[in-house]
């Protein structure tokens, strides 16, 4: 099966979140993804990046953003590592006192996450927190991306 | 992101392009603060150019439609990005925000 | 002639195109006639693409606007053709109806 | 110098007014007029129809409208003739009872012939009005339709 990895590495900088959502939306349009599959995974990952800056480094640019890529036929496996103090997004958010007209303005990070992966697990391993999100391709039929590239062999 | 201000009578609009995320976010609240101050009661947003919008952006959008509501008006969208829509429908918030097709609509509902 | 109607909350804009003259000037009449009698008190008319406004078209609006003033409305121009706007000033009638540069000034104005 | 005359003769309805207007929008253009001194030529010829048809003839398509243009270098002469009883529009409209916020709403037709045109005479001859509009071009220099093909020559 043909299969790509990607890594890349920023200084935990804001301003270096969009570097690592480029590459994951790249990614996706080459997992064979649609555009708005693609920006869903951009978006999840943006977000697990904003919070490790915001909550788990003491200080911007306090550590790094690792990010790994791993594309294969109509899937996407999203790796983000860092070096903050441990926390486990893995675990579902409630939605329990959310009022339509007078949303809670905390929570939506990790809620967009789990809304948009469809598996969301965590890891810590040396010191490290190991982020992996995995999304597959909700139209595989309509993506011939790699379909195609195979019925051309 | 970037962004421009048009002020009508009972409305501003303001298109906002690029990126609204953690990095930006609080310049967008800087700026339709600075309307309310100006005593602009109502507020359109143009996302016809917003190529990402983050939850910091949503929190924003958040916060300013509490004040701005508080105080009588309204804030709106208009000719929204299908990656803002999306923004919007992922997160639960896309029935909060009144979304109109185009500037015009959203100009002519005020 | 043809023209297309958009209304929106407190105006409605009507979009002229082609020839205003003594043989369409009565179908406009009755047009502009109509969106009165539904209750429209502002009527933006969009004469970007005229092309020709004879002092028949003319007679019409300025009768229209005596009406339409009566009642408390008022009916403006958006984005004017050059050609409109010339039948206009030789007629001595252009500080008569105000004009704005787009559609969206208009609809903002009210 | 050259010279060119184009008739065209068309039953007096409000319809065929259009065709008028656009056979002096052609000359005006030939004339080498920038297009809105053309507008500014077919406006006072639509004019002049209107009135014929409105109070010239009994009724619509009682008679023809005949017009006779005459294109020098940078000046047109428009001639419409009619079989309608006599009636002189050179006689220039006073504007005396001219309120800004309530403008008359009749005598905007002669109004306009003789805002826009540099001379307007009259003559009745053998049952018929002839009415003659002169228009020189106001930018003589700008258009240089007639200059450059003399350039060329
Ligand atoms: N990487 C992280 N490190 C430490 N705490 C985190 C991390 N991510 C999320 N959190 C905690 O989970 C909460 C919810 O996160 P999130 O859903 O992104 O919303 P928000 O960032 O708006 O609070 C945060 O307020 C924070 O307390
Ligand atoms: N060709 C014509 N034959 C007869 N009467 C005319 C003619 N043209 C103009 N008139 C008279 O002159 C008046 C002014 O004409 P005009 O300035 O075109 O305004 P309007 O047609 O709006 O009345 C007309 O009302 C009519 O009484």
């Amino acid at each position: 099966m043909e299969m790509a990895n990607k890594r890349i590495s920023v200084p935990a900088f804001h301003q270096n979140i969009e570097t690592l959502c480029n590459k994951v939306q790249d990614a996706a349009v080459e997992a064979g993804f649609d555009d708005r599959t693609a920006y869903a995974c951009q978006l999840a990952t943006g977000e697990a990046c904003e919070n490790v800056i915001n909550h788990g480094y003491a200080n911007e640019g306090d550590g790094d953003l690792i990010l790994t890529i791993k594309i294969t036929q109509g899937q996407l496996i999203i790796e983000l590592c860092d070096t903050a103090p441990p926390f486990n997004p893995s675990i579902y958010p409630q939605d329990e006192d959310w009022e339509e007209e007078d949303p809670p303005i905390g929570g939506l990070g990790l809620k967009i996450i789990h809304k948009v992966m469809d598996k969301v697990s965590y890891t810590r391993r040396n010191g490290r927190n190991y982020l992996e999100m995995h999304k597959t391709d909700p139209y595989p039929h309509l993506n011939s991306h790699w379909n195609s590239s195979k019925g051309r062999t | 992101m970037e962004f421009t201000t048009k002020s009508f009578r009972r409305v501003a609009v303001v298109s906002v392009s690029g990126r609204i995320d953690t990095s930006t976010s609080s310049e967008l609240e800087t700026k339709l603060q600075d309307l309310m101050d100006e005593g602009q009661k109502n507020i359109i947003l143009d996302f016809s150019s917003v190529e990402f919008l983050s939850s910091s952006g949503l929190r924003v959008l958040v916060t300013t439609r509490k004040k701005i509501r508080n105080s009588g008006g309204d804030i709106v969208l208009a000719n929204a990005s299908q990656r803002a829509t999306d923004s919007f429908e992922i997160a639960g918030l896309d029935k909060l925000f009144k979304s109109y097709p185009d500037r015009e609509a959203a100009i002519g509902a005020f």
